[in-house]
């Protein structure tokens, strides 16, 4: 492990303060916790929240500020928060109009987020949720653990923060959630792995020559492994996964996002991202928005994703194009 | 006899084994996990363990309890919620009826139930709390019994929890959080409480 | 070579395409050059112009938009671009008050660009330069190339940027870049290479267990090769470099910028920045603004550099906090 | 004789050494430089030689001149300006005089110190150009001449360009810019333009 580290048993500690001294005056973090939230309050509009495990700088924290998160809850490396510190973050983000959390669909997210609902009803604050799960890698079924969520969640965190910046009530955040998700598909690749600093060793292994379609965030296993394929040949197969999915047709509005994995270059994302425009060209598609750059990364994974969200409603551009303050998102 | 002292007693002991088997923990959540499964539980059990040391605890429930709040504020994961649902709603039904053990552990089953919505046969630790539960029931729990149920999950294919995104992949590994279920319950005997 | 690419020959013309698609209606690209413009369009005010070779992503197009950079050279990767299509970029940023240049100091870019001024001062456009030197890992001379450009550039950028906005004349924008450059010193680690993709191996070595300080950004070579430190030693390397080279006192004020590499993930970006924080705040040093993140990379390579400003003039501050809106600048 | 046929012809022959020691360039240069000198000058010869080959150039300063514009437009890097400048220099002599080699290779050299400056003994392509200049002065100009300056630029400590940085490291190493102006002079040589 070739890491720029102190101790493995403090990077989360350690990132936080840094991340926290870098945005002096505008975020800050609740002693003892792993929550950031920022200074800027929204007085009567609805909070939000998001968070999970560390590793996928930017995400989350780099998303609190104003016209996006008002708190982000940062876990153990790649480990789901505890319950009593989201409820934290659930109390700084309430200015009395209720919380909305933002969780992905991990097991251990899931349930931390529940009970630091239930600890938040007993405080009585309204609070309401959604559960992000665009990974098409994984089969869907309702007898499973169900589909990831992973970078698609950035884009819940623009929409869903302009609406709440615009003075949406709690109800009407969560009608436009439910509605959102279910639009957000993402697929990615990955050519090289993770080392979490505490194992010290790269969560799986992938040979000089290959890479994996659909790895998960954590490097949970994906659907296929193959020699590596040109820029070209991966846009290919991962447009394709997405047009299976969607199932869309020529003229339908989408937004774009192409997220790097943490190690790859911008150079590789820029030129993936042309691979990606000509097939959506060819396939007839009105790319409306579009987004490159490390939002939702496994730490030095190298790999990217591409998700795309189908624009239903012509409100969600606007919220897209909203301009934000916060440190990930110019 | 379950009283707030051997309830200390028997966490403490389930705190050892996590620590002595942190690292096989780790190993087995590698295999099909996210190779947590080891720290986040003994950085669980240490915070317990400062608690329950504190003293001023009184009875079984407050054990549990003060346990339970632990667990949750350190874990994290999968594994943070569930026993710590399951020792919140031990401690509830402590609350009805201190001694008696098997509606106790009875309870966390529902607990953990409740909380993670998987059923027996889907490689959790629900396997091991469901026939624990059953021998508990009818007075006969033995290390037989635990080990039995912890093994059973080798074969198993998971369908909750992360070790689910391997489908088949999964079969053929022990299933991290039953091994860890597994000592909670053979510290259980090991503490003489289920002796009459 | 593990890259997401396709012909290693066209990395450059495939990523500024996909560059610009991501940034559609806010970037264009001159048809057959390397040069990105805003469309944006400040009449009346002093165009900026910096570029140099590619692979240093988001610099320099990624800070082309209003407040910042009017436009962007880039050449092949780490080779400067050629005057011609400097004089094309210099063409496109002025808005009748001239022009100024941003150069980072390597042989080529210095003598691509002075050619460029040439044809530029042929064509009757005002044209005025400042050559950043900011890497001190490099005995500095006049017998020799002197110091490199490195990181310290995008502070550049910033500043000039906010100035020529505020309608600052040629003259007062050169007055300022003289001012300001000796002020900004950079100095740098590197924990692995960088791979140029038309090169496709390394272009120097380094064990698994070394790191070498005071690598350039195209790999040059630096001045000290060890065991790779911890975090907090390489902060404390770095500092004392600093720390001689500017001759700080207790109370000064400055501004810091932490630079990743290209493949360092953020994780341990702000791991650094926290350490650098204790280091600064034991030598007394006021720092008023900060930044973190990959903005001056080279390639994949993995390491960190890190950026003292001095703040000799309250105007620098209020400029780098401006907020402006270009790709990589939240 | 220097004619606008033999300039071409001399240029043609130039770039047919840079490709064929393209690789070669570029490894010298990846020794004390950045590891492009070759595919440098690669790009930037064979630009050139589609404009010459266009043809219509009826003066040695037309050719020159254009094959000037083709190395400052596509090369980049410090050769780019270099071996243009040179060119444009030497181009703006041959419309004082056309035939006289040594006043045009001399006004060469002096665009590129004048662009570059560098002074002889900075392991660069000065130190092949000021010897070359030199021979030619005195009609003296020969293979021997030109690989000795070349040779010369091995044991030199870099002070300008790229290598530069290396310090005391650079020494020991060909300068790849040095044995690219070898290859021109060698052009020039075997192109008998020098032949009475
Ligand atoms: N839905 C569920 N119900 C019961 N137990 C579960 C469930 N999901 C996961 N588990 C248990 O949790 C264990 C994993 O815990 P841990 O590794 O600490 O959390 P994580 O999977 O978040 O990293 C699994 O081995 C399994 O026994
Ligand atoms: N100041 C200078 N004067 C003369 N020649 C120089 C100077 N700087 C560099 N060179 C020449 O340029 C060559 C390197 O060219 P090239 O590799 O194409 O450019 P770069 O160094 O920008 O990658 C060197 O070998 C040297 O001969
Ligand atoms: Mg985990
Ligand atoms: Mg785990
Ligand atoms: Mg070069
Ligand atoms: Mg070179």
């Amino acid at each position: 492990m070739k890491k720029i580290l102190n101790d493995p048993k403090n990077v989360v500690d350690e990132m936080l303060n840094g991340f926290v001294y870098a945005n002096e005056g505008k975020v800050e973090r609740i002693e003892g916790t792993g929550v950031i939230y920022r200074t800027f309050q929204d007085e009567g509009k609805v909070g939000l929240v998001s968070g999970g495990g560390s590793g996928h700088e930017p995400s989350h924290a780099g998303f609190v500020g104003e016209g996006m998160l008002s708190a982000a809850v940062c876990g153990e490396v790649f480990t789901s928060p505890t319950p009593d510190q989201i409820l934290e973050a659930i109390k700084k983000a309430d200015q009395g109009a209720g919380v909305f959390l933002i969780v992905k669909n991990y097991t251990g997210d899931v349930m931390n987020f529940d009970m630091a609902q239930e600890l938040a009803d007993m405080e009585d604050i309204k609070v309401e949720k959604v559960i992000v799960d665009d990974d098409i890698a994984v089969e869907d079924s309702t007898y499973t653990a169900g589909r990831r969520g992973v970078a698609g969640t950035v884009l819940v965190h623009k929409i869903l923060g302009a609406a709440a910046a615009e003075g949406k009530t709690l109800e009407e955040i969560k009608a436009l959630a439910d509605r959102l998700v279910p639009n957000i598909k993402t697929i990615g690749v990955a050519v090289s792995p993770a080392t979490v600093p505490e194992v010290g060793k790269p969560g799986f292994q992938l040979e000089e020559d290959e890479m994996e379609y659909g790895i998960g965030i954590h490097g949970e296993p994906g659907y296929r492994r193959e020699k590596i394929k040109t820029s070209k040949e991966i846009a290919e197969e991962l447009v394709a996964q997405l047009k299976k999915a969607f199932n869309w047709k020529r003229g339908d509005r989408y937004a774009v996002l192409v997220n790097g994995l943490g190690a790859t270059p911008l150079m590789e994302q820029y030129i993936f991202t042309n691979d990606v425009h000509a097939l959506l060209d060819r396939e007839g598609l009105a790319v409306d928005f579009k987004k490159v750059g490390n939002l939702m990364t496994s730490i030095d994974m190298a790999g990217i994703s591409l998700t795309l969200l189908k624009l239903e409603d012509e409100g969600w551009l606007a919220f897209l194009k909203q301009p934000v303050s916060v440190p990930a998102w110019a | 006899m379950l009283t707030a002292e051997t309830a200390a007693a028997w966490l403490h002991a389930f705190a050892e084994k996590i620590n002595e088997n942190k690292a096989y923990l780790s190993e087995l959540d590698s295999a099909i996990g996210d190779g947590d499964h080891g720290s986040n539980l003994a950085r669980g059990v240490q915070a317990m363990e400062e608690k329950l040391q504190a003293g001023g605890l009184e009875t079984v429930q407050d054990v549990l309890k003060t346990a339970a709040m632990a667990l949750i504020g350190k874990v994290g994961g999968a594994s943070g919620p569930l026993y710590g649902s399951a020792l919140i709603a031990m401690a509830k039904q402590a609350g009805e009826d201190e001694k008696d053990v098997a509606s106790i552990v009875k309870a966390g089953l529902d607990g953990i139930q409740k909380r993670g919505k998987a059923e027996k046969g889907e490689k959790t630790m629900v396997d091991v709390w469901v026939p624990v539960c059953e021998a508990l029931k009818s007075g006969a729990l033995t290390k037989e019994v635990i080990q039995n149920a912890v093994d059973g999950t080798k074969e198993m294919k998971a369908t909750k929890g992360r070790a689910s995104y391997l489908g088949e992949r999964s079969v053929g590994h022990l299933d991290p959080g039953a091994v860890s279920s597994g000592y909670l319950f053979e510290a259980l005997l090991e503490g003489g409480i289920l002796d009459e």
